[in-house]
């Protein structure tokens, strides 16, 4: 482990983050308190976080319906986020948005994306900007193993491979779409197998460990931004929660979700490493963990008091140059 | 008569079509496993088997373009698009395919496809989730739009959509699944193309149709309260549009209000309007009025998208300025 | 003033603001080595080079897509769809994403994309490839819509276009590329949203744009011959539509007839003579008279065709009709 | 060579039948005597004829824009297709298709298609309906390397392979899309390649050698018969003629064009191959090419008599039940 003490506190501070704050989400919403619905990140955290590790403010990624985790992994901040899925003024989209649709362009971060599949060619066309800018910009493009069968991961990643675009498509194969089980609409066992179709490299890590994560994403970043085109990653991991909070779950045991959380949970397999190689405590994770939960505690709090959109907010922002 | 719901109703529809001709099947994202996320689609694997019931890859081209497939090869596909918001990603499959192939091919084949898509604002579903789009197929030839607004018409013109030799998109709102009414017992057809009066009046004509229907009872009742009685037209379908119904109750009313929540603005209530204002502008005694949606994509936030919400009070408010 | 054609008004356009601005380029199929279909494109490879000018794959998700993502990241795309009719190939990125990403992440960035989509019918091009579909796109709020009739207002409309900050979609008919007009010299722009008196007349208000404008103009003349005066509107914009000119026109004329080669049926001029019975009905001494395609898709025999395309006798006889 | 005479005699009837068919529409279209545009099927004839050569009537196939010599192959007559080019009432869609929408349900063939990568899932439908009936039916789909980046490539096959249906995708990959060269929008050499990402046999062929089409194809269609699945065959080819006819061409060499034909042409392969195995004789061939030609300049003539459709033909076989 060649990592430093300060990026490992980065690194865990990013993943206790999106749990702690994805928990905090599925109580509000049982406790009837957001409107919408709402898609946790909780036991892919090392994906997003091990793969923004790599990226600047000036990067980009696009990012799926599940996207707090995304949002939080390239740096947005937990109050605007909490408010805007309250539906809050304060909130980084105005309230207008709320959870399918956060978005925090001043990190990079291009949106959420209520279209499964909708992300890859934002992504793309990112890529395409940076590469005419010759600007040394990369973008990410997440997505699900749902939605690696939509038209447009084809479309998408086949243009970036002919045009030799700075992208990473990063698919987070939890093995579920929503109730769906991955090898029922899939006949390949591995998603990464796709690039050949390509003549990109594909590559399979484990989406549980960052620390393979990390190593993976960063070469196929740095490859990108050398000029040498895309590369399609996929993390294999688990939906550890329901498809949306409130899913009853009838199509699996509450016993399989319990032994994947067991052996994979990136945050005890992190935990495990770090301390096992004595470069953090556990009490320097407890620290961090427990001033997360304030950070998150206080959004809450702001969040609640935050005013709704004001109504004559409702036309702003629709067009820049007005129509009536 | 007995009462169930709209879901409910639906489901009677699906299993005796699907008992009556083998030819029919449906398939679409989560609705085996799931049995689709309003319930409608609950116990019909158990009963038909996932042979003729079948879950999909997230891949709504494939889905639409191979009911179009099935149906060219004799079969009766009834096609689910999760959420109308999504028959943007195979609106070739909807209309350069589905809608022409019969006319451009001289009639060598029938298309007797149902797409089935569940549309409409719900619990701040935001604006990929939120939309009615039916008024774009109104300006699509080949195609019958049919729109129900109770259990007993959800399943009579699922079936009469089921036994059509012609491609028939019925959209079905969200936050009607779980509304129960009245439903025939046994084989209860309703015919595709025929507008139902439910109300009828003397002062003003209010066509509406789908979950808006109910707010325009609600506003006449209110109205009635206050001394105007609004004849109601319950559309049904929206391609072809009843007119001769439209017709006969303007000659009465003399004043012609249209109700839809899709946009206002080139919505269905635009067509109904052009074409009297066209045919049977002696007709009417007073301007002919819309009520639609703001020219605003849905907002997330409760308090906005509360605004682009139809109320009863917004159209009991508006017929009595039309009757003044 | 010099005269040059449709097509090579765009073409000017093209090059005055990707010479202004380093920023704009353009993507599309067949636009690089063809020169497009309709010479459109001629020579700005040659000028620009071919990373400003991009032949693409045949992946119409893929260049809408990227031409979002791109403006999101700052650049501002040209996008070119071959033929209008394969936009419903990429509606759901033109519907669910360009036109409404402003608006759902609270105006945090703008997204700048023309659309470029070759309509109507020409040659017997047949059902897939003669569509005037224009009117869809009135109904989706957060995109402007353009359909310039002659060389000067291409010109002027397209420069508008791509300086505009908001997703414009240009619609340009087949059969006037080869069409020439005068253009004034130097940085031409037609402000969008603005229509165009063409003929002014006291009897009657025609309102027409792209194509059929032309047959207007000519049923016009013939109309004139015979003591009927004509006022002739052209839109340029559909959306948002300008109807302070035309109730400025109706206050005069008191009659009014909308003239397209789209389908009658939920055309641009049901929303007009929807409208326009709403709020100017008293202004009204006749019917509103609508002249669009009969209710069927595009037939390949010539005979066949000639039938849905509207003739300058058509529209006269119509407004005879309508003066009397 | 283990094919007898009669056999072969049968193929290259449909070989020549094909070359001079297309010909002759050549010959006609730039005499300015066929409507619409037309893409010919010159030098791909071993495919088409190849493939269906292992298909009864009761199997299915997807054609594309160059429909033709599908047409040919599955079985079509000569008479109703010169008709439906003619854009007559004889013609197989009675003149409401043309050559870009050409079909013959008869033999299976469900028509070409203007939407490029339009029949991919037309072709699963139909393949999807004959597993639901266990009818041991196949279908084929044609598409070229161009359409290989449709995202509903992406779809189809994916489905395909899922459900294990019986459909053989046959690529035809002449080397160019339109203008646009294979290489410059795939980063792979073979299309074939893209079936490992959906575990599916994928095989390269010489599509200008008919006895290797014969046998790759016989293989993938039992294959599909058996149940066992779909398979991607892409037959390499060359495109010989303009991308349609009045295409400049101005990007490539007549020089490298001739160089393919005098190489490639698949019919002097197969003469030679026969000729060379004293299977016929070159009288034989001949023989075979004049009574095709007799039959063609026969259908010219009666294509040429035959009347355009009824005016009243307009409405006909959009509905088959009534609207208005
Ligand atoms: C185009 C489209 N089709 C269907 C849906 C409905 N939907 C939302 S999430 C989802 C499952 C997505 O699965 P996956 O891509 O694996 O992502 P995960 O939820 O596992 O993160 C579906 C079907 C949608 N939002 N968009
Ligand atoms: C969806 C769509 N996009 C674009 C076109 C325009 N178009 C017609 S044919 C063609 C090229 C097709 O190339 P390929 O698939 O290789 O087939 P080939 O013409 O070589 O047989 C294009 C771009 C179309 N018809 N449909
Ligand atoms: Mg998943
Ligand atoms: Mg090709």
């Amino acid at each position: 482990m060649k990592h430093d003490a300060e990026f490992l506190r980065h690194l865990y501070r990013r993943m206790i983050s999106i749990r702690l704050f994805e928990e905090k989400i599925g109580e509000l919403f049982l406790g009837g308190e957001l409107p919408g619905f709402v898609h946790l990140y909780v036991g892919e955290e090392a994906i997003a976080v091990g793969v923004c590790a790599s990226l600047t403010d000036q990067d980009y990624i696009t990012s799926t319906h599940r996207g707090h985790g995304h949002c939080i992994a390239k740096g947005a901040k937990i109050g605007p986020m909490m408010a805007e899925i309250f539906g809050k003024q304060t909130g980084y989209c105005k309230g207008k948005g709320g959870s399918m649709h956060i978005a925090d362009f001043s990190v990079g971060m291009l949106g959420a994306n209520g279209v499964v599949g909708g992300g890859y060619n934002l992504a793309v066309g990112a890529a395409l900007a940076a590469k005419m800018r010759k600007s040394g910009q990369v973008a990410v493009c997440f997505f699900g193993d749902g939605a690696s069968n939509r038209g447009t991961f084809h479309e998408g990643i086949n243009m970036a491979a002919a045009w030799k675009l700075p992208v990473v498509f990063v698919n987070e194969n939890n093995q579920w779409a929503s109730t769906t089980p991955y090898r029922t609409t899939n006949n390949i066992e591995d998603i990464a197998d796709r690039a050949k179709g390509y003549g990109i490299p594909g590559v399979v890590v484990d989406g549980n460990d960052i620390f393979a994560v990390l190593e993976t994403a960063k070469a196929a970043i740095d490859r990108a931004r050398a000029g040498e085109g895309p590369t399609l990653i996929e993390a294999k991991t688990y939906r550890i929660k329901g498809h949306f909070v409130g899913d009853p779950e009838m199509y699996r045991t509450k016993a399989e979700v319990q032994k994947h959380f067991d052996e994979n949970d990136p945050l005890k397999n992190f935990a495990h490493k770090v301390i096992g190689a004595k470069l953090l405590k556990q009490a320097d994770l407890d620290a961090i963990a427990s001033e997360t939960a304030r950070e998150i505690e206080q959004a809450v709090g702001e969040a609640r008091q935050a005013p709704y959109p004001d109504e004559a907010e409702l036309f702003a922002d629709l067009y820049v140059e007005g129509v009536k | 008569m007995r009462e169930i719901t709209f879901s409910e109703a639906t489901l009677e529809a699906m299993a005796e079509e699907m008992e009556r001709d083998a030819r029919v099947f449906v398939m679409g994202e989560d609705i085996a496993r799931q049995g689709g996320i309003f319930g409608q689609f609950k116990g019909l694997p158990q009963r038909f088997g996932t042979d003729r019931v079948l879950d999909t890859p997230i891949s709504e081209t494939a889905i639409v373009g191979a009911g179009v497939g099935a149906a060219l090869a004799g079969m009766r596909p009834v096609v689910d698009m999760h959420f109308a918001d999504f028959i943007t990603v195979c609106m070739d499959e909807v209309v350069n395919q589905m809608a022409k192939i019969r006319y451009m091919f001289g009639g060598q084949c029938t298309v007797p496809v149902v797409l089935r898509a569940p549309d409409g604002i719900i619990r701040s579903a935001a604006a990929q989730h939120s939309q009615s789009l039916e008024s774009w197929f109104l300006h699509v030839p080949g195609l019958k739009v049919v729109v129900p607004s109770n259990p007993a018409d959800a399943k009579g013109l699922l079936k009469a959509a089921i036994r059509s030799d012609d491609p028939v998109l019925y959209f079905e709102h969200k936050a009607l699944f779980p509304t129960k009414g009245p439903v025939p017992d046994g084989d209860h057809l309703v015919p595709i193309g025929k507008a139902n009066i439910v109300r009828p009046g003397r002062d003003l004509t209010i066509v509406s149709y789908s979950m808006m229907l109910h707010r325009v009872l609600e506003a006449a009742d209110k109205l009635a309260g206050q001394g105007i009685e609004a004849e109601v037209i319950d559309l049904r379908t929206i391609s072809p549009i009843d007119f001769d119904a439209i017709y006969a109750s303007i000659a009465k009313t003399h004043r012609l209000m249209i109700v839809h929540e899709a946009v206002k603005t080139g919505g269905v209530g635009a067509e109904i309007a052009a074409r009297a204002a066209e045919e049977n502008l002696d007709l009417l005694d007073a301007p002919i009025v819309r009520i639609g949606a703001p020219y605003v994509p849905i907002p997330f936030s409760p308090n906005l998208e509360k605004l682009v919400k139809i109320t009863a009070d917004d159209v009991a408010l508006a017929a009595k300025k039309l009757c003044n």
